[in-house]
């Protein structure tokens, strides 16, 4: 019994959790204040009481703000609406959802430290502590039970543990249990406290059961379950108010459909990928693909791949599909770090990963090109967004989806999947840092706006300096991790010679080294500060009284800056390396190993360095050129379509509203008028007839006896006829 | 153990009759004793033909618990007219009957509130339970046209009486509708009686010479082949059940106009009704006819489903919007049997066709519940707030968290969210029709995007949001209300997440069913 | 001589009268007068195949046997009478009734069943 | 040359019933029509004497000539409301009536005497009023006698259609 084989603990203990919480202590906290979602007091709402479901009842998609005509809008009131439960903020949480909370961290504490023995055990490659040999190369398969075999088609749970599946399980539970840490914190006094750490283990499950999937079937039941998850962490606050118009803050009732509606968009491609991928090879399992589709038909592998493709676009916000990502940062932040930044919409780089074999080996080269392309150019495209962005979440939102699309080329430009997993890798502890980060900010001053901050280093300098760590990782700027794992997608698309992925992703580096770099000043920094970087109380903006937050929140940060630098500088004693080599069964794959020293290093970097240096200037020394580009004539336009998201938002709502809504009312209305129309037409003719013969029933007696009689004597008549009778 | 069908069959009827005479109090403990007893005795032969040995659970040739005494035995000369009174189970049959037996029990508790003549409306309710589990579980059939008419009458009082503002037109709709397309459907059972020798109308009969069913018929100086015109007559009345497009119009205003409980039972068991009948009877006894008409089927069943999604994407009326969705889940029952019966690739894609069929009959089972679940929490808001307006809500979910969990539950069932019932389905289906009709499938599949977006839109629209102030004193489910919608979340996701038990006992009835299918193909 | 068609015409003529009394006039008790006729003239019919019978020893007219001492046709005879009695009772509490209510014995009025 | 009492009879009976059965119908006052009612009746007597059936002929008197003419009397009594010449008009259609019953009238006799019968044993004279040929007693045992073949059974229900009309009539014809 090694820790392998109870790997279904380590998604079965958040789902314990979760029912005890479920039944146990929320029932109890219910039982004990009887109303558990509490409102806030009608009068905080009342305004827009009639107004939510009204406007509403006109779109299925969005009303969060994205219609600002003005670009330097107000938004305080949509901050104090997206900040959520603040209003109940200082309040200490009562005892029975403290238990919840405790409860739900214990659970994640042991799923990793269960991980973290798996990992060990994959180590350990002689077999000496846990006397199974060469797992690392192998890999196990858990069969759980069966869903039900019909002829040869085998519907089955299988777990699968593979260095792949390994590399996941850390993340997600090592990840989720800081969120879980932190969320003590920020969540703290919130109504619906008990109901969020609920919420936050349901998605662990999922998507540890995504990550254990052995089969196409597994993983899809995970996939769905995650996006539930993410649905209603997005919709935790769907009581809010809508901000007003102009706010850039994302509103959480329709964020969360519109999360849900779009990844499904994705999801529909995957399945019938996924069918034909059936069809053909009969089976769903990972591992006997990769053998059985080499009989398939290339064109129509290529194009299952694809369509498989599809998904992770969904999933992981790539463009057409990323409109989902911003507004998702409805949900609280906690949420965003773990699930919209860290783990699920690293799902679909996973699930390309895990197929990788059959992306790159077996299936034509349109596939990875597809995906390679889709993902560098969703990589500038988001940067570019990112750029005038002024909500501090949405910043983050869009170079979540960018790194997103680092990641996909790199699973594309290499032969291994091992460049692209090791950004998963290292993004997830930055990114997961950036987001709790801002949520502390915004849990200090109640705004996420980031012209009301400014200076808050001083304020929270933990904070401030954790950011630091992540900004300068996430601009590729060595020794910290985001420079290992990023350099080596922009040196491989070089060497692989594909210029045009290399192109783009060399500009995005600057690009998101420039947005990053102007997120923190505006943040933390202030023109007259030390490089405007480190600002104090004559910088803030905001009218808050900020303050550092408590230490269950500032610790997760800490740990997870640690982990940013110190995968940073083991990548000097070849971390990378190794990494590739576990992540490729124990088998050394040439890994392009950043600092070999080539101009081509120099380049990446100095790429991020320019990009920090503009932003420096820019925001930290009031060169007012970002006021000349918005003001300009010329470049007005492009500012203004950059801020507006390329309008893609306005165009999808009128996709829907157009094309969805009018196909659907046309059906609605053929429904009443042409079918229903015939039908009681036929039946209006019927009526229509008996109107009329109904006419010989006169009522009066002798009408009928003479009828009668009549009758009789006819036939009397016409037997005689008959008979011949007359006749004679 | 003969006993035991017979007894689930009347016992609700008798029982519907014996609780008039008790004043009201009884009568409704009665009623729901009578429809619990039910339940419990079909769960008692579910189970007992699951744990029988793999051999006996049964399928159209060994039904279980098999009554078959000889009912009308007229010989006029040359021609023979012979009705057995034969009951029986198997695979196909048992998941509908326990559904059923759990519905109307849910149903009577469900409608423990309504205060109009609430002795009548049981016993009708009870009489209704009787002439679906006929339906069910007839296995002549003339008799099987016998209780499927029964089961007309109750319903159309149910909607008559108890229904809402438009009541007499829902019902008269509903009566016509479903009398029309019967009247076919009896032409073609004396059709196939008298051209598969009229000897016995028993299931086990035409099962036997269903392969053998070909020829043609003179009609109009031309002449049609015989199986497709007894496909076409059988058909009409399952079609208008089922409903397929585009013969569903009258579904939405039944539901819309009936009262919860009724609607429970019309989307959980009566147009399961129609489904029962195509794949035991159509498909069954004349798989040549399917087959003849399989891709045209196919295309039908993707319409169903876009068109059926299509429609709730706008509706206001939060049960009509439910109907439709019933009307677009339907297209997935419709085709999975088209898909199993389309004559590509032959025997050799056998297992795909079980896995469709399969999940066809799976389907009929999980939308039962599915829908019959969104219709309570739809019946426990409307009980609340008097209307069933979907933009008139709006944030009530902090008002009832009870029921909005519950009602999310039902949705995300609805839309096909794994570990609810409604995914095993779906994915069985899909998985089996992309062999045999990949285009009518894949567009099929895009229903599930559809469905997501109008049943969550729904939810926004009227649980999320800031409280709309008219609903402050809106309160939460009661225990007797949620008691149903809990029964039903179990239900669901247990066969969610495992579905062995149901999958076990169904495909063994559907390889009897292939097994004629692809004899018919090997005549063809 | 006098044969049995004698009466029988004689019923059919009086049956005739009756009829067309029954489907003519517009009093009730015109019409029921009409229809008492109108059992009378089966009356003399089926009294006229008794005797007939009878007189024929035995033999029925078609050549069947039957038991000529059965008197078959008076029996009838009697019972019609006192079913005639019984509805003529019958009938005229009826128009009695109906007059009470609607002050008319006129048919052309009574027409409640009128589409 | 000797006359044939019995024929002549027959010959007068039947014309004075059928003139007074005209009569009935086509009498404008309704109380005329009602006596000549009872002329029918009587005459309708004769002929059952005729026939060798003195007791239907007693009966007749007694029942029709008795009993329902007092009856139809007193509802003629009861339900004149209209000093109206005419008490017993025709209505719209004894025109067609009138058509009806000449062509039935017309079928009915060209029937008889076109059925084999009327050729055969039907043709014969029947021994009209014999005094020999009297059936009462006869007929006293078909109805009554509890031993012999006898109709004892269909007349006592035939007394229970008569109870039944009995409180029917009363019950129908009371005031409410």
């Amino acid at each position: 019994m090694t820790p392998v084989d109870l790997v279904w603990l380590v998604p079965a203990l958040p789902l314990a959790a979760m029912l005890i919480i479920f039944f146990g202590t929320r029932m109890v906290e219910i039982a004990v204040q009887p109303r558990p979602a509490a409102v806030p007091a009608p009068t905080d709402h009342g305004g827009h009481g009639g107004h939510g479901p009204a406007d509403a009842a006109t779109t299925p998609d969005t009303e969060a703000g994205h219609d600002a005509t003005d670009q330097t809008a107000h938004t305080t009131h949509g901050a104090a609406a997206a900040g959520g439960g603040h209003g109940e903020h200082g309040g200490h949480t009562p005892f029975w959802p403290m238990l919840s909370s405790i409860i739900g961290v214990s659970a994640l504490l042991l799923s990793f430290a269960l991980s973290l023995l798996i990992l060990w055990q994959f180590l350990d490659v002689n077999g000496d502590v846990f006397h199974t040999k060469n797992l690392i190369a192998t890999g196990k398969d858990i069969h759980l039970y069966n869903w039900f075999t019909i002829g040869s088609l085998n519907y089955s749970i299988d777990f699968r543990v593979d260095t792949l599946t390994v590399v996941m399980l850390l993340v997600v539970t090592g990840v989720s249990t800081l969120v879980h840490l932190y969320s003590i914190g920020y969540m703290a006094g919130d109504p619906g406290y008990s109901r969020f750490y609920i919420e936050l283990a349901l998605f662990t499950v999922a998507m540890l059961i995504l990550v254990l999937g052995a089969n196409f079937l597994v993983l899809f039941i995970g996939w769905e379950l995650v996006g539930l998850s993410s649905y209603l962490l997005v919709g935790f606050w769907f009581y809010h108010n809508p901000p007003p118009p102009g706010s850039e803050v994302p509103y959480p009732p329709p964020a969360q459909l519109k999360a849900f509606v779009t990844t499904r968009l994705g999801d529909f491609g995957f399945l019938i990928g996924i069918l034909i991928l059936f069809t053909a090879t009969g089976t769903f399992n990972f591992i006997e693909l990769n053998t059985k589709t080499q009989a398939m038909d290339k064109g129509l592998l290529t194009l299952a791949m694809i369509l498989v493709f599809c998904g992770a676009v969904g999933k992981s916000a790539q463009f057409p599909l990323h409109v989902w990502l911003p507004d998702a940062m409805a949900g609280p932040t906690p949420v965003s770090a773990l699930i919209h930044a860290a783990t699920m919409v690293a799902a679909g780089v996973y699930l390309v990963a895990r197929l990788f074999p059959i992306y790159e080996g077996v299936a034509g080269p349109q596939a990875l090109a597809v995906v390679g392309y889709t993902g560098a150019f969703t990589a500038l495209f988001a940067a570019t967004i990112a750029l005038t962005q002024n909500d501090i979440k949405g910043v983050l939102a869009y170079s979540t989806i960018s790194q997103l699309g680092y990641m996909f080329a790199g699973l594309a430009v290499a032969d291994t999947n091992t460049v692209g997993m090791y950004h998963l890798f290292t993004h997830a502890f930055f990114k997961a840092l950036l987001f709790l980060g801002s949520g502390s900010v915004i849990h200090a001053i109640g705004a996420q706006d980031m012209r009301k901050m400014g200076g808050l280093a001083r304020f929270m300098p933990w904070t401030a300096g954790t950011i630091l760590v992540a900004t300068l990782a996430i601009s590729g700027i060595p020794p910290f991790s985001g420079f290992w794992s990023k350099d080596p997608i922009i040196t491989t698309a070089l060497e692989k010679g594909n210029y045009i992925i290399y192109g783009l992703t060399l500009f995005t580096a600057f690009l998101t080294a420039f947005y990053m770099f102007r997120l923190f000043i505006l943040t933390f920094g202030g023109q007259g500060s030390f490089l405007g970087l480190w600002g104090g109380h004559d910088q803030y903006r905001g009218d808050a009284h900020p303050r550092e937050s408590p230490r269950v929140m500032t610790f997760p940060l800490v740990v997870l800056a640690l982990a940013t630098i110190l995968i940073g500088l083991a990548g000097f004693a070849g971390f990378n390396q190794g990494f590739a080599w576990f992540l490729n069964h124990g088998v050394n794959v040439d890994f392009p190993v950043a600092p070999a020293l080539d101009a081509n290093t120099f380049i990446g970097v100095g790429a991020g360095v320019l990009g920090i240096l503009l932003a420096i200037a820019v925001y930290g020394y009031g060169l007012r050129l970002n006021v000349a580009l918005a003001s300009s004539a010329v470049t007005r336009p492009i500012y203004r379509l950059l801020y507006r998201r390329y309008f893609l938002d306005e165009l999808y709502l009128w996709l829907i509203r157009v094309v969805v809504l009018g196909l659907s009312n046309l059906c609605a209305l053929f429904d009443a008028y042409v079918i229903d129309g015939i039908v009681n037409g036929s039946a209006r003719a019927v009526r229509g007839l008996g109107n009329i013969t109904r006419r010989s029933e006169t009522g009066i007696l002798q009408n009928y006896g003479a009828a009668i009689f009549g009758g009789a004597m006819i036939i009397l008549i016409l037997v005689f006829v008959a008979t011949g009778a007359i006749g004679r | 153990m003969q006993w035991l069908l017979p007894v689930i069959v009347f016992a609700p009827a008798i029982a519907g009759v014996a609780l008039l005479l008790f004043p009201q109090r009884p009568a409704k403990l009665i009623a729901a004793g009578a429809t619990l007893a039910v339940f419990l005795l079909s769960l008692w032969l579910y189970f007992g033909l699951l744990n029988g040995s793999a051999t006996t659970f049964g399928d159209v040739l060994h039904p279980q618990w098999a009554v078959d005494e000889p009912w009308i035995n007229i010989a006029l000369g040359t021609f023979h007219f012979r009705v057995d009174y034969a009951l029986g189970a198997d695979g196909l049959s048992m998941p509908m009957i326990v559904l059923n037996a759990l519905l109307t029990f849910l149903a009577v508790v469900g409608s423990w509130h309504i205060d109009r003549r609430i002795k009548f409306y049981l016993a009708l309710i009870l009489i209704l339970e009787t002439g679906v589990m006929g339906v069910f579980a007839a296995f002549d059939l003339f008799l099987f046209i016998l209780f499927w008419e029964v089961e007309l009458i109750p319903m159309f009082l149910l909607i008559g009486i108890w229904g809402g503002a438009r009541r007499e037109y829902a019902a008269w709709k509903f009566l016509i509708y479903t009398l029309v397309g019967s009247s076919f459907t009896l032409a073609g059972i004396f059709l196939i009686y008298v051209q598969t020798g009229g000897q016995s109308a028993t299931y086990q009969h035409y099962a036997s010479v269903a392969s053998q069913l070909t020829g043609s018929l003179p009609l109009f100086g031309g002449s049609v082949s015989l199986p497709l015109v007894l496909f076409l007559l059988l058909f009409a009345g399952f079609a208008v059940k089922i409903p397929m497009w585009p013969v569903h119009t009258w579904l939405p205003d039944a539901h819309t106009e009936a009262p919860t409980a009724v609607s429970v039972l019309l989307a959980g068991v009566l147009l399961k009704m129609g489904a029962y009948g195509l794949i035991r009877i159509c498909l069954g006894f004349v798989p040549q006819g399917v087959q003849e008409i399989a891709p045209l089927l196919g295309i039908v069943a993707a319409i169903n489903v876009l068109w059926g999604a299509g429609a709730s994407m706008v509706q206001h009326d939060m049960k009509k919007m439910i109907a439709y969705a019933s009307v677009s889940h339907m297209g997935y029952v419709l085709l999975g049997v088209a898909g199993a019966a389309a004559s590509v690739g032959g025997a050799s894609l056998l297992d795909f066709r079980q896995a469709a069929l399969t999940g066809a009959t799976l389907q009929m089972f999980t939308h039962g519940a599915i829908t019959g679940m969104l219709f309570f929490c739809v019946g426990v808001l409307y009980d609340k707030a008097h209307t069933r307006e979907i933009d008139i809500f709006g944030g009530i979910a902090t008002r009832m968290p009870r029921e909005i969990t519950l009602y999310s539950i039902a949705c995300f069932a609805s839309l096909g969210l794994p570990a609810l019932a409604g995914f095993v389905a779906e994915y069985l289906v899909f998985t089996g029709t992309y062999a045999l009709l990949p285009a009518q499938t894949v567009f099929a599949v895009f229903g599930v995007v559809l469905t997501a977006g109008y049943l969550l839109w729904m939810l926004r629209r009227s649980f999320f949001g800031p409280l709309n102030l008219k609903w402050r004193g809106l309160t939460d489910a009661t225990l007797r209300e949620a008691f149903p919608l809990a029964a039903l979340a179990v239900v669901i996701l247990f066969v969610g997440i495992y579905p062995q038990p149901l999958v076990d006992l169904i495909t063994p009835a559907m390889q009897q069913t292939l097994h004629t299918v692809v004899q018919a193909l090997a005549v063809h | 001589m006098i044969t049995l068609n004698h009466f029988l015409v004689l019923g059919a003529v009086l049956f005739v009268i009756g009829l067309f009394g029954a489907l003519s006039k517009r009093n009730a008790v015109a019409i029921l007068m009409s229809i008492e006729i109108m059992l009378n003239a089966v009356n003399v019919t089926l009294v006229a195949f008794a005797s007939a019978i009878l007189n024929h020893g035995g033999k029925a007219l078609n050549g069947a046997t039957v038991d000529s001492s059965r008197l078959t046709g008076q029996i009838f005879a009697v019972f019609i009478i006192t079913v005639a009695a019984a509805e003529a009772s019958v009938a005229l509490a009826m128009i009695i009734a109906i007059y009470r209510r609607r002050n008319t014995i006129d048919v052309g009025e009574i027409n409640l069943m009128r589409w | 040359m000797t006359i044939d009492v019995p024929a002549v009879a027959f010959w007068v009976i039947a014309i004075i019933l059928v003139g007074s059965a005209l009569a009935v119908v086509v009498m404008p006052k309704i109380v005329h029509a009602a006596l000549f009612l009872v002329a029918v009746f009587g005459a309708a007597a004769g002929i059952y004497v005729l026939l060798n059936a003195e007791f239907i002929a007693i009966v007749q008197v007694l029942i029709y000539a008795g009993a329902v003419t007092i009856l139809i009397l007193f509802a003629i009594m009861l339900t004149q409301n209209s000093m109206s010449r005419v008490s017993n008009p025709f209505s719209g259609q004894w025109w067609l009536a009138g058509l009806i019953c000449v062509l039935l009238a017309a079928g009915i006799i060209f029937a008889v005497n076109s059925s084999p019968m009327a050729a055969g044993a039907a043709s014969d004279a029947l021994p009209l009023a014999n005094a020999a040929g009297g059936t009462v007693v006869k007929l006293g045992q078909l109805l009554y006698s509890p031993f012999a073949y006898s109709y004892v059974l269909p007349f006592e229900i035939a007394s229970v259609v008569l109870l039944v009309a009995i409180v029917g009539a009363i019950m129908i014809g009371r005031e409410e």
